[in-house]
């Protein structure tokens, strides 16, 4: 009910669940231990960037299309290439189905 | 045991979608709520149909295939073999284990639609084209003649796209509903030409009376990789996936749903065509030089690959929330098609089983989570007026419902572990891993890759300090949060239940799949 | 030989009508290709059904012989009908495009290309 | 689009009417000879775009509204769907054709050569609901277009 055989493995949620249960333990225990001098509204919950002034809330936020910046840069060769096939024009649509036809016909007929 | 049911009840599935389309003009003239009430109780009464059907046939198909044969206005009791025309469905596990995805997707939608599509005007139309494609769908899903499974698909295509194009104020979306147009024409049309081709050299519609004659001659060949081809492009596969980016993301959230299942139901007129009418040939390999089995799925399986990198890494650098949704989807069909691939190319061995067994296991998990995803883009959406993910940020603080349904999405999609996602994931791992290893390795990498793409969207929507500008948001109106509920639910209980959906619904599938000749016998009926 | 006419007919139909996909760039002549698909694949079906000396299949005062089979018809008309909606459907959406775009090349419509 | 003129608008007054009552034949005998709903609807409607052409869209759109088209050719698709349901009722299987047999209306038995138009059951009253659902979609689907090009001209100037 709960498991499944994969041929070469299994796979049951319930012990993944309770390994979950029990991370979620141990993290509280180790909240416990924490420091009980924290007060809000003070000065203790500003945030503290080296000295230097804090920015405006839209500055503070990193934009979506500058995260993984330095993944994209690298793939930039492929990336390129994505970008070269992604036309938006309707008739490279067809022109891709027609190739794809074309490549099937022929391996599929030799 | 089974629930008495009547015995018209597959044509009820459609008639009452049909009859509830029809009837929504009349009665939106009298009140705009009682519209709304009268089609969620048409597509709840479907919703009821299908699943009392499922039951029946799920349980009556665990020893054996099961199929359940409907003949529209005459006797049932026909010979097929002679030259009859009749419209026949042909209700076997699979075809409704589709049917029920379709329904569930479609019955959400439109329980999501009431609070979202609530400021447009022209709802009466907007309201009988969702209940079109719902008819359209079932109609692909549930009928054994292929010629009729040409009219569903155009109806399917010509409804989707009228309902992309819905917000006719926008031209991005009057765009994309002209794109989705045109290919789904042109697919539509390569299929009804294989039909013909079929037609002109068995004489016959019928799709288990073709599959009992077909020869696999060069005309057979020719069809064979037309259907493909053109069925698998109305699925999304890459390179021939760029409509599905363009109509997913510039579409009402809840018309994506819909579309999730219009595409879902192209995938099984593949798998329809490979597996039932091109049946006979691959079970039974020996006869050419070539396996024809190995032969179709290593072609199916480099496009798959290429779908599951492509969709990925465009994926991975989307700033449009919808359109990165999108692309994950091109990604998730690749691995649906990367294990139909497996499973044909290792037809007969244990693995090639499992692999069939996690692809359409897949298939749901797929228009789960992927619905789910859309309906949070949406309803992102109603909040802020936004599409963009460089303009959001701090959301959390303002929709937390919303988050709580973002992350299950986002885990469920990523294959993460105690979701659903991962269960039939790992079945495709495994089995590709044991047909060619460099398979499994791409399908991992790129299935981090895609957790990787979503904590994106997650850092840049919902996580951050709060804008200024989402002062005044608010969480989405109680119906939207009811309509992802259910999907949410619906994905935590396939994630702790993989083996229970595993046995009593996916495996029936795949029997169904499996066993052509029993398929045939019972169709033809005599023999 | 002059009985494979009508399937010359409809592969030539069917590839100008893709050519006209492809390289043509106003969208109505896009919609005219599709409309030319259309009528090969239909051309194609009307073919499977004739047969040599036969009559229209219609019973009401037929001189009597052979009749040609009415389901290659009956297929076509579905297939026109919905040609016929998708044609419109397709118009419709142009006359949309227009609109806000103001101009009928498909190079120029294609904003979503990220 | 604009009227046209004289000519062509008094030629047409006198076409409308021949065109009309051969469309409606055509539907009317669809069960006997080639045609039915929808071409005999296509006919109609096609009687109808000529008299946008040749009086205008302003003039065609102060007769007819739109919405009334709409609400018509709702009534042809439920009496079609209804006539399927019926089929269900009366005869236990969906779009039986429950109507052969009675003498009445369309359920004589025709006898081989011969054309009576009292034939074919259900069909020619499915034939109708499909003419009216053809009319009015066609003639809508036009009329709706011509407005939408009316607009834009005014709006740019």
């Amino acid at each position: 009910m709960f498991s499944i055989e994969t041929g070469s493995g299994f796979w049951t949620p319930i012990v993944w669940v309770i390994a979950i249960v029990v991370a979620f333990l141990v993290m509280y225990i180790i909240r416990m231990f924490g420091n009980k001098t924290y007060k809000k509204n003070t000065e203790q919950t500003k945030s503290f960037l080296s000295g230097n002034p804090e920015y405006p809330k839209e500055q503070m936020q990193i934009k979506a299309s500058n995260l993984y910046w330095g993944f994209t840069q690298s793939m930039e060769g492929f990336y390129n290439l994505l970008r070269k096939m992604h036309t938006g024009n309707a008739s490279d649509y067809v022109l891709w189905f027609v190739i794809v036809l074309a490549i099937f016909l022929l391996i599929e007929v030799i | 045991m089974s629930i008495p049911l009547p015995e018209y009840t597959p044509a009820l599935i459609i008639a009452i979608p049909l009859l509830g389309a029809f009837l929504t003009p009349l009665i939106s003239r009298i009140n705009d709520k009682l519209r709304n009430i009268f089609v969620i109780l048409v597509l709840g009464l479907n919703l009821f149909f299908v699943s009392i059907l499922a039951y029946n046939i799920f349980t009556k198909s665990a020893q054996e295939p099961y199929i359940m044969k409907y003949v529209f206005g005459g006797s049932q009791n026909i010979d097929l073999t002679l030259p009859i025309v009749r419209i026949l469905f042909e209700v076997d596990a699979m075809s409704i284990f589709m049917a029920i995805i379709a329904s569930t997707l479609m019955f959400v939608a439109v329980i999501y639609s009431w609070a979202f599509m609530k400021e447009n005007t022209g709802l009466d139309k907007y309201y009988t084209l969702m209940l079109l494609l719902t008819a359209g769908m079932l109609g692909m899903m549930l009928t054994g003649d292929l010629f009729n499974f040409f009219v569903f698909l155009e109806i399917t295509s010509i409804s989707s796209a009228a309902l992309v194009a819905f917000w006719t104020h926008k031209g991005e979306s009057v765009e994309a509903g002209f794109k989705y147009i045109l290919i789904s024409t042109i697919g539509a049309l390569f299929v009804l030409f294989a039909i013909a081709i079929l037609y002109g050299q068995y004489d016959a519609l019928n799709i288990a009376v073709l599959a009992n004659a077909i020869q696999y001659t060069f005309l057979d060949k020719i069809a064979l990789v037309l259907l493909i081809v053109a069925l698998a492009m109305k699925a999304g596969i890459v390179p021939m996936h760029m409509w599905l980016p363009d109509s997913y993301s510039r579409a009402p959230a809840t018309v994506t749903v819909a579309l999730v299942g219009a595409t879902l139901a192209s995938l099984y007129g593949v798998l329809r065509v490979i597996f039932t009418l091109y049946g006979n040939i691959l079970l039974d390999p020996a006869k050419f030089d070539i396996p024809v089995n190995i032969f179709i799925g290593w072609l199916i399986i480099p496009l798959a690959v290429i779908s599951i990198i492509v969709g990925v890494m465009m994926a991975l650098r989307q700033t449009d929330f919808k359109r990165l949704i999108a692309f994950a989807a091109v990604a998730e069909i690749g691995y649906i098609f990367l294990a139909i691939g497996t499973g044909l190319a290792a037809m007969g061995t244990e693995y090639g089983r499992t692999a069939l067994e996690g692809g359409i296991f897949h298939i749901i998990n797929d228009a789960l989570d992927v619905g789910l995803l859309f309906l949070v883009a949406g309803a992102i959406y109603y909040a802020t007026k936004e599409w963009s993910l460089n303009e959001m940020g701090g959301l959390a603080r303002n929709m937390k419902y919303t988050t709580i349904f973002f992350i299950i999405g986002l885990f469920a999609v990523a294959g993460m572990p105690p979701f659903n996602g991962f269960a039939s994931k790992l079945l495709i791992y495994e089995s590709t891993f044991q047909l060619n290893p460099i398979l499994a390795i791409v399908a991992i990498l790129c299935s981090i890759l895609l957790l990787a793409a979503f904590v994106k969207v997650f850092h840049s929507a919902f996580m951050g300090p709060k804008l200024p500008k989402f002062k005044d948001v608010k969480e989405v109106p109680k119906s939207m949060l009811f309509a992802m509920g259910i999907l949410a639910c619906i994905i935590i209980f396939f994630g702790l239940f993989p083996g229970l959906v595993l046995e009593n619904i996916v495996r029936p599938a795949v029997d169904a799949l499996l066993s052509n000749a029993q398929y045939l016998s019972m169709v033809l009926g005599g023999a | 030989m002059i009985y494979n006419i009508p399937y010359i007919a409809v592969v030539c139909l069917i590839l100008i009508g893709l050519y006209a996909l492809v390289y043509k760039r106003n969208l109505i002549k896009m919609i005219i290709g599709i409309t030319l698909i259309q009528s090969g694949v239909n051309l194609f079906l009307i073919t499977l059904g004739y047969r040599k000396g036969s009559i229209a299949p219609i019973y009401t005062s037929s001189p009597g012989g052979i009749m040609a089979l009415p389901i290659p018809q009956a297929l076509t008309l579905t297939s026109i009908v919905i040609g016929v909606a998708v044609l419109a459907l397709m118009l419709s959406l142009v006359i949309h495009i227009y609109r806000h775009y103001g101009t009928l090349d498909v190079r120029k419509i294609g904003r979503l290309n990220k | 689009m604009s009227e046209m003129s004289k000519i062509v608008r008094t030629i047409t007054s006198i076409a409308f009417p021949f065109a009309m009552i051969y469309g409606l034949y055509v539907i009317a005998h669809g069960h006997l000879t080639p045609g039915g709903g929808f071409q005999g609807g296509a006919i109609v409607a096609s009687a109808c775009v000529m008299i946008l052409v040749a009086f205008g869209s302003k003039w065609t759109l102060d007769k007819i509204k739109e919405k009334r088209l709409s609400v018509f050719e709702s009534i042809g698709a439920v009496a079609f769907i209804g006539l399927a349901f019926l089929g269900l009722i009366f005869g236990t299987v969906f779009f039986n054709n429950f109507l052969v047999g009675n003498e009445y209306l369309f359920g004589v038995i025709p006898t081989t050569g011969v054309a009576n138009i009292n034939t074919a059951g259900i069909l020619p009253l499915m034939n109708f609901a499909v003419g009216l659902k053809v009319i009015a979609g066609l003639f809508a689907i036009v009329l709706v277009m011509a407005y939408a090009t009316t607009n834009y001209k005014e709006g740019k100037k």
